[in-house]
């Protein structure tokens, strides 16, 4: 693998009032990597990804994807550079069915909206039943989504990110709210789901460190606005700060 | 100079009156998120009850003086009765619902109270004047004003002062706050929120209906009154941000001072004068001039 | 076994549409739906008639605000567009001598959609009551600049004459009828593009930004792009049906644009729900038959009449007239 | 103490639960375990009162909830920790756990600050921090603290682990323990067994708004 | 046994009910019983319209002009009226007249005063049987010339719509050709329904003229006096206002002395004296315990007009129901006593009426607990309308030329 950095961010700074959610923030990721961010909470993993993809602007620093400077672009200006994420909160068109949520996915990502071709066409449907299908989510794409329990809104906001076919891939939390039995299948259905679109790179949030250690080739560390650790997942994972501060192994004193 | 100093006066009388219907309306809408289009009905029956407790006052043989409370509690009267008949026999019906169909329903009590209080005081106007000279008169360089005036002004800072102190400084003002925040939550937390929805609606009627009721003695009380004020107390709101004390405030006096900045310089311009100082504010501000928080979305 | 294949056949495909069929079949809709109208407007006595040409003229602002209401946002200041397609109307009628029925008709909402777009970028910016307060005050400011300009009539507005159609003179006895034909033709012809639009990936695409702008974006897609075009489309509708009332009315003045006038737009619109576009014409005409009712059984309380059933319909048919018979979309 | 008999509730016409039966005794700490959508949180809204069930019955102490008013649950004793967390972000960490006690009388607002402060030491420092400044897992914290503060009978807690970081779910677990022996019950609704094994007493299993089995842990 | 249905169209809610619409209303309501029963005095005793029993149908004229073009179709098409009198606005006024014409039904409009109906067109349908409004301003304007009023400078405070804007042109066209000298100064133009009038009141008080013109009505009037009367602005400047009759009933010692006042018209206390006069402010009076003002005059003069006409036609249509072309014919040009004196329908190729006007001061007169009015001066039809050939406008630019019997 071609050891390409495809996005890096360079001596970000976030202050909110008295807090400080990102400090010295350097990274580089290499195209086709899954990192994974992990930290205690608050420590600035959803910050960062506010950051990277335009919703928040750090107060200083820099960030490139594939060499371009994006720091001044906003959200919609980034995704179309091939960035998409999910949330934390899961982000959905409440009172559209499952379905349109996805045909709205589909729309967005076409280049040229149309006043004329109709939203619910026969490829279109097809194109997003493929997906829903995938995610599990056939049954419910008929039902308003409003109407869906947690676990499966998360599922569906991360497959209408998967829907505009990323180059980059944030995930904040894909598995909180979902039921623990699920949580393995399901990150395996993304990782699978990831797998056919060609080397996707993927950052995702994550507090479950079994997962981390399945899924991750790279674990990413914060706490309190700074990168503690970053390495592959056995290393990280057994540095004392994350034992003291993420997974509480070590007592705080 | 001097004029610099009529302009000043005059803009913060005007603003005193629209302050106190401007609060009302800012309430109502923070707490029960309506946009209330017949808080311009209440002012006219604010100004009707006025006239009848005054008369009633009058025909009783109190004091002049006393005149005042005789207003007073004809908007007391208006919001004990009124506020438990809308809000328990209509609004609550439409709670959580979308704040634009809630306009239409507050615009259909408007169309209704329209013809109620035709209904009940005639078409024959009113005049409740005798509390305009209790105060005497003030002679501001070649201006002479009328104390009242002055006195609304008072009354518009201590209403004001009570209401913003009541919100940010005490107890209910924080239970006030969650049932803004969410209903639900508020529940759980073991808050009546139908006693706040009422409460507060009950406050916003009585703010308009005082307003109506001490402004009635510089009008002829009749059908129509509640028209004019309506759009005027909207754009003070908007000028200030929707569901803001301050924002009333300060709304209220941008208003005033821009319609008595274009009568003294440039009459021609009243009509827009309004409109154009929130359409400037809004383009700078889209959400008025004392935004609310917003909860972290993502 | 495919999945989809468990699933009962009405499912599957309710909602879906196969590219052209769904349009055939809307196309052959409404000019099913016209000729009915044409047949029964020419039995109908002439003040339904007059009553239906308003409505439909009127109804065609409020198809306008729900293409904005689809997008989360409700202008209550549609009697600015309206009134310039109005005036724009007239004075051509009168100062330029143009005359044609259909012609002032288009003038008046290619005008109305011209002044209206060097805005749409700015109140794209707006939400919610913010929007609707806006849109309020500019058409706050086209009323007091009307109701100042003396070469219009001031407040008292002006007349015009008789409309032509493809250079043919009215004659007296048929003019209501022609006129009702036009506006309805009109309003026909647009409710066919508004069904278009709304179905097609733009219009859903609109119906995401009300539920969800942050996401749109996200995803790629331009909220402020989608709210500007919407707003465009309102404008270009509200100058439509100020035109095409202007001309049955023969009679313009600054009250078209007072937010009185809105509001009664933005309250067919509500009234109509954001489902169904022929929702949008029955309300209109709903509205216009209980007011005119209302004000000749009850002159003195006719306020009291219209405002029980305002409310009586937002507490009964909280979505609209339209989901009367739109079960199928949302909940 | 809490007994739910045979509940159907519908959401706005979406069947949610189907009679469901459930019971928590005095000092137990109960789990309501199912996977996504099968019911949790429509069980513990129901019982909260924002939800109304069509048939069955929900009893506090022999008292059937469904004649009383929403609010009345806290005044019982009843604390609710929603899955969203629920706070109100214009307030303040320590004027969000106050709001409920000063509302309910009898309850003595510096004894409830200070077994809060006690049990979660950790708020006590971002108590003058605004509630829209937390971040997720924070806000869990502040949610359980308000839930305690009120809940001198019963808490009910919506998917506590949800979200929060393994650090501090060890915290929050046994902050959930330390409530063991007291004469606070507890109802955990969770959709993860891991957590809550250990703690509960006992365990409902739900499905599709139905009872799957009742098991003692 | 056939009836005649008269549409009547006045504000019932709104801003004008109190002052114009319901006042008036008020009026056609006892005189078309009054009618009915065959009890007005001669020429109008006929009971009905010719023995047709007349049955009226009242609209409210609030809601905008589309609003009354619709109403006016539904009041001849589905309701069958024979005849509509009605209007008090002038954006009605020109919206509906058309309509009427177009449907060629017969129209009367009662009270509106925009000299645009018949200058600007031509109608077959449509008459109008009061003045138009720039009577009331020029007479204002020569009043005070001949009583020898100081008038070196004069502010104007009139509300800002087609009505307060034409008052103030006619009347400082005027001033313009009696008090050549005279200079304007304030032109204040709060807006119509404003109700609070302290910046504008400051404003005029800071530049003080000889004059103080308004042609403010209804409650904005009576909110006007009651601010501008404490603050002195009565005492610092001669207050003369055209239309405010109405108010005086009401403001009683609210209304400062010595204001000069007009009524659109010689109505009310400047009534002139006459049988009929007195037969229906007795009518008027003990139905309604007020005096009537200038509304119901002015709603009484067309129904008496038209009750004459109504007869002619029917007349000459053989004692059936006559057509509107036939209706029309008997008014165009015709002429009638009113309780405020004779009215001819004269200009506008025989649809505009003119009638005689007066101008009066006001005196509480504490003894009785109502205004007075004193030092009433009359002005024949003729000194204060413009010929039949001639727009107000051009009249009273040209210095009011063929102006006859002028005091
Ligand atoms: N919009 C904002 N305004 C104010 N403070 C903020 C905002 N966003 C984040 N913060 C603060 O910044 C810090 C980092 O927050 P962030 O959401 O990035 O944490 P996190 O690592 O994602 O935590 P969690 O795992 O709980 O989601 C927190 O202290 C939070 O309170
Ligand atoms: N607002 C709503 N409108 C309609 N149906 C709803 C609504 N909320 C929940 N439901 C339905 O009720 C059922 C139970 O949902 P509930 O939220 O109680 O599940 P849960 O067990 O808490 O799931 P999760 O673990 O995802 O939180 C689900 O099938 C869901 O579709
Ligand atoms: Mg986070
Ligand atoms: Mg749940």
């Amino acid at each position: 693998m071609s050891a390409r950095v495809m996005l890096e961010a360079a001596g970000l700074e976030k202050r909110f009032g008295a807090v400080v959610a990102a400090s010295a923030i350097n990274v580089q990721i290499t195209a086709g990597e899954r990192v994974s961010l992990i930290g205690s909470n608050g420590a600035g993993k959803t910050t960062f990804v506010n950051m990277i993809t335009g919703y928040l602007k750090p107060d200083s620093g820099r960030i490139t994807l594939g060499g371009r400077d994006i720091t001044p672009l906003d959200p919609r200006a980034i995704t179309r550079l091939g960035v998409a994420r999910s949330f934390q909160i899961p982000q959905l068109f409440g009172d559209l069915t499952a379905l349109d949520n996805m045909l709205v996915a589909n729309a967005c990502h076409d280049q040229r909206l149309s006043f004329f071709q109709p939203a619910r066409r026969r490829e279109a449907i097809d194109r997003a039943e493929l997906l829903l299908e995938r995610f599990g989510l056939h049954e419910h794409r008929h039902r308003r989504v409003a109407e869906l329990p947690g676990g499966v809104r998360k599922l569906l906001d991360i497959a209408m990110a998967l829907t505009t076919a990323p180059q980059l891939l944030l995930l904040d939390e894909p598995t909180s709210g979902v039921s623990a039995e699920e949580k393995f299948p399901m990150m395996d259905t993304i990782m699978a789901a990831l797998g056919q679109e060609k080397a996707t790179t993927v950052l995702f949030v994550e507090h479950d460190m079994d997962i981390v250690a399945q899924h991750a080739s790279r674990v990413i560390a914060f706490y309190a606005g700074r990168i503690i650790a970053d390495d592959v997942p056995a290393k990280a994972l057994a540095t004392d700060d994350v034992r003291r501060y993420v997974t509480g192994e070590l007592v705080n004193e | 100079m001097a004029g610099l100093i009529t302009i000043l006066i005059d803009g913060i009388t005007y603003a005193s009156w629209l302050f106190i219907v401007a609060l009302g309306l800012t309430l109502v809408f923070g707490v029960l998120k309506i946009l209330n289009i017949a808080h311009g009905s209440f002012y006219a029956l604010g100004a009707y009850a006025a006239a009848s407790f005054v008369g009633w006052a009058a025909s009783m043989k109190w004091a002049p003086g006393l005149s005042l409370v005789a207003m007073l509690l004809a908007a007391v009267a208006v919001a004990a009765l009124v506020a438990p008949l809308t809000e328990r026999g209509l609004l609550r019906f439409f709670y959580g619902r979308d704040e634009v169909l809630l306009v239409l329903v507050t615009y259909a009590m408007f169309l209704i109270m329209e013809d109620v209080t035709k209904l009940v005081w005639g078409a024959n106007p009113y005049y409740v004047s005798e509390p305009y000279s209790l105060f005497g008169n003030v002679d501001v360089g070649k201006q002479s004003y009328v104390g009242y005036d002055f006195a609304l002004v008072g009354l518009a800072a201590v209403v004001g002062s009570a209401v913003w102190w009541g919100l940010n400084r005490t107890r209910i003002g924080k239970i006030v706050t969650v049932v803004i925040h969410s209903s639900e939550i508020a529940a759980s937390m073991g808050i009546n929120v139908s006693r706040v929805y009422m409460g507060a609606f009950a406050v916003g009627i009585f703010l308009a209906a005082i307003g109506g009721a001490f402004t009635a003695p510089m009008i002829s009380v009749q059908p129509g009154v509640s028209v004019g004020v309506i759009i005027v107390s909207f754009a003070v709101v908007i000028i200030g941000g929707l569901g803001s004390i301050e924002g009333a405030a300060v709304g209220a006096l941008i208003v005033g001072l821009a319609r008595s900045i274009a009568v003294h310089t440039a009459p021609v311009a009243e009509l827009f004068s309004i409109y154009i100082v929130m359409a400037i504010v809004l383009m700078f501000r889209p959400e008025g001039l004392f935004q609310r928080i917003q909860a972290r979305k993502i | 076994m495919n999945p989809s294949s468990k699933m009962p056949q009405g499912i599957t495909t309710s909602g879906t549409v196969l590219p052209g069929v769904r349009h055939g079949r809307t196309v052959a809709l409404a000019f099913g739906a016209f000729a009915l109208l044409a047949a029964a407007g020419f039995a109908a006595p002439k003040w339904l008639t007059f009553l239906v040409t308003m409505a439909a003229g009127n109804g065609l602002v409020s198809l306008g605000i729900v293409a904005l209401m689809r997008g989360g946002v409700v202008p209550f200041g549609q009697g600015m567009v309206f009134a310039i397609g109005g005036y724009s109307a007239a004075l051509l009628f009168n100062k330029a001598g143009f005359t044609d029925a259909i012609g002032l008709a288009l003038t008046g909402g290619v005008l109305a959609a011209a002044v209206a777009a060097p805005f749409a970028p700015l109140l794209s910016r707006y939400r919610g009551i913010f929007f609707a307060m806006l849109t309020l005050a500019l058409s706050m400011v086209t009323y007091g600049l009307l109701m100042k300009m003396e070469s219009l009539g001031g407040s008292d507005g002006f007349n015009l004459g008789r409309p032509t159609l493809l250079g043919m003179k009215l004659p007296d006895a048929s003019t209501g009828y022609v006129m009702y034909l036009v506006t309805t033709g009109f309003a026909t012809v647009m409710a066919l593009v508004a069904r278009v639009y709304f179905d097609s990936t733009r219009g859903l695409v609109t119906l995401a930004v009300r539920e969800n702008e942050l996401r749109v974006e996200y995803l790629g897609g331009s909220v402020r792009q989608a709210m500007s075009i919407n707003f465009i489309f309102a404008a270009f509708c509200g100058g439509l049906g100020g035109a095409l009332v202007v001309m049955s009315l023969g009679h313009v003045e600054p009250t078209f644009s007072f937010w009185t006038t809105s509001g009664e737009f933005v309250f067919v619109a509500i009234l109509a729900g954001w489902q169904s576009v022929a929702a949008v014409f029955v309300a209109s005409t709903v509205l216009e038959v209980v007011r005119s009712f209302s004000s000749a059984y009850f002159p003195n309380t006719w306020q009291l009449a219209l405002g029980l059933f305002l409310l009586f319909v937002i507490r009964f048919l909280p979505r609209g007239i339209g989901s009367l018979w739109m079960k199928g979309s949302g909940k | 103490m809490l007994k739910i008999e045979g509940i159907h509730v519908a959401i706005q016409g979406v069947v949610a639960l189907r009679g469901l039966s459930l019971t928590v005794g005095d000092g137990q700490m109960v789990g309501l375990i199912g996977r996504n959508g099968a019911g949790k949180t429509t069980t513990l809204r129901a019982v909260m009162g924002h939800l109304t069930p069509s048939q069955g019955r929900i009893t506090f102490d022999g008292q059937d909830l469904a004649t009383l008013p929403r609010h009345d649950r806290a005044a019982r004793g009843i604390g609710y920790m929603p899955e969203d967390r629920g706070l109100v972000p214009e307030l303040t960490v320590e004027e969000n756990i106050l709001v409920p006690v000063w509302v309910n009388q009898g309850l003595n607002a510096d004894e409830r600050l200070a077994l809060v402060w006690r049990v979660l030491p950790e708020l006590k420092e971002m108590k003058d921090r605004r509630a829209l400044l937390l971040s997720g897992g924070q806000q869990k914290l502040v949610a359980l603290a308000r839930a305690l503060a009120v809940g001198t009978r019963l808490l009910l807690l919506d998917e506590p682990f949800e979200g929060v970081a393994p650090a501090l779910s060890k915290r929050l677990g046994e902050v959930i323990a330390g409530l063991k022996g007291t004469a606070v019950s507890v109802l955990i609704a969770q959709s993860d067994l891991n957590h809550s094994r250990k703690l509960v007493d006992s365990e409902f299993v739900i499905e599709r708004g139905a009872n799957v089995l009742a098991q003692p842990a | 046994q056939e009836t005649f249905k008269v549409g009547i169209v006045s504000f019932l809610s709104g801003q004008a009910a109190e002052s114009f619409g319901i006042p008036a209303v008020n009026g056609a309501k006892i005189l078309v019983d009054a009618f009915n029963k065959g009890a007005a005095p001669a020429p109008y005793n006929k009971p009905g319209f010719g023995g047709m029993k007349i049955e009226a149908v009242y609209v409210d004229e609030n809601g905008g002009a589309t609003k009354q073009v619709q109403e006016l179709k539904n009041l001849y098409d589905r309701e069958k009226v024979d005849v509509v009198v009605g209007y008090v606005s002038s954006g009605d006024c020109l919206a509906v007249a058309p309509a009427a014409e177009e449907m060629k039904k017969f129209l009367i409009l009662y009270d509106c005063g925009t000299p645009r109906i018949f200058e600007e067109n031509k109608f077959n349908y449509v008459f109008r049987t009061a003045s138009h409004g720039a009577m009331d301003n020029v007479a204002l304007a020569r009043y005070l010339k001949a009583k020898g009023i100081k008038a070196d400078t004069f502010n104007l405070i009139n509300q800002d719509y087609a009505w307060g804007h034409d008052s103030k042109k006619d009347f400082v066209w005027s001033m313009e050709k009696l008090f050549p000298a005279a200079k304007p100064g304030e032109d204040q133009l709060p807006k119509f329904g404003a109700g609070q009038y302290g910046t504008e009141i400051s404003a005029l008080m800071n530049k003080p003229a000889d004059i103080t013109h308004s042609s403010l009505w209804g409650g904005d009037l009576q909110a006007f006096i009651l601010q501008a009367g404490p603050r002195g602005l009565f005492k610092k400047t001669q207050v003369v206002l055209s239309a405010a009759d109405h108010v005086l009933p009401g403001l009683g010692e609210k209304m400062p002395d010595g204001t000069i006042l007009g009524a659109r018209g010689a109505y009310g206390l400047m009534s002139p004296k006459s049988a009929l006069n007195d037969w229906w402010w007795d009518l008027y009076s003990k139905a309604y315990n007020v005096y009537p003002v200038q509304a119901p005059y002015r709603m009484a003069q067309s129904l008496l007009g038209l009750k004459l006409a109504a007869e002619k036609a029917i007349a000459a249509n053989g004692g059936k129901k006559p057509s509107p072309e036939q209706l029309a014919a008997a008014l165009r040009n015709s002429e009638w006593d009113s309780p405020a004196g004779r009215i001819r329908m004269a200009n506008g190729g025989g649809h505009q009426a003119v009638q005689e006007t007066a101008i009066g001061k006001t005196r509480y007169d504490a003894a009785k607990k109502m205004v007075m009015l004193d030092d009433i001066m009359r002005f024949p039809a003729d000194c204060v309308n413009p010929p039949p050939n001639m727009k107000a406008e051009e009249w009273i630019k040209a210095g009011f030329p063929g102006a006859k019997g002028c005091p």
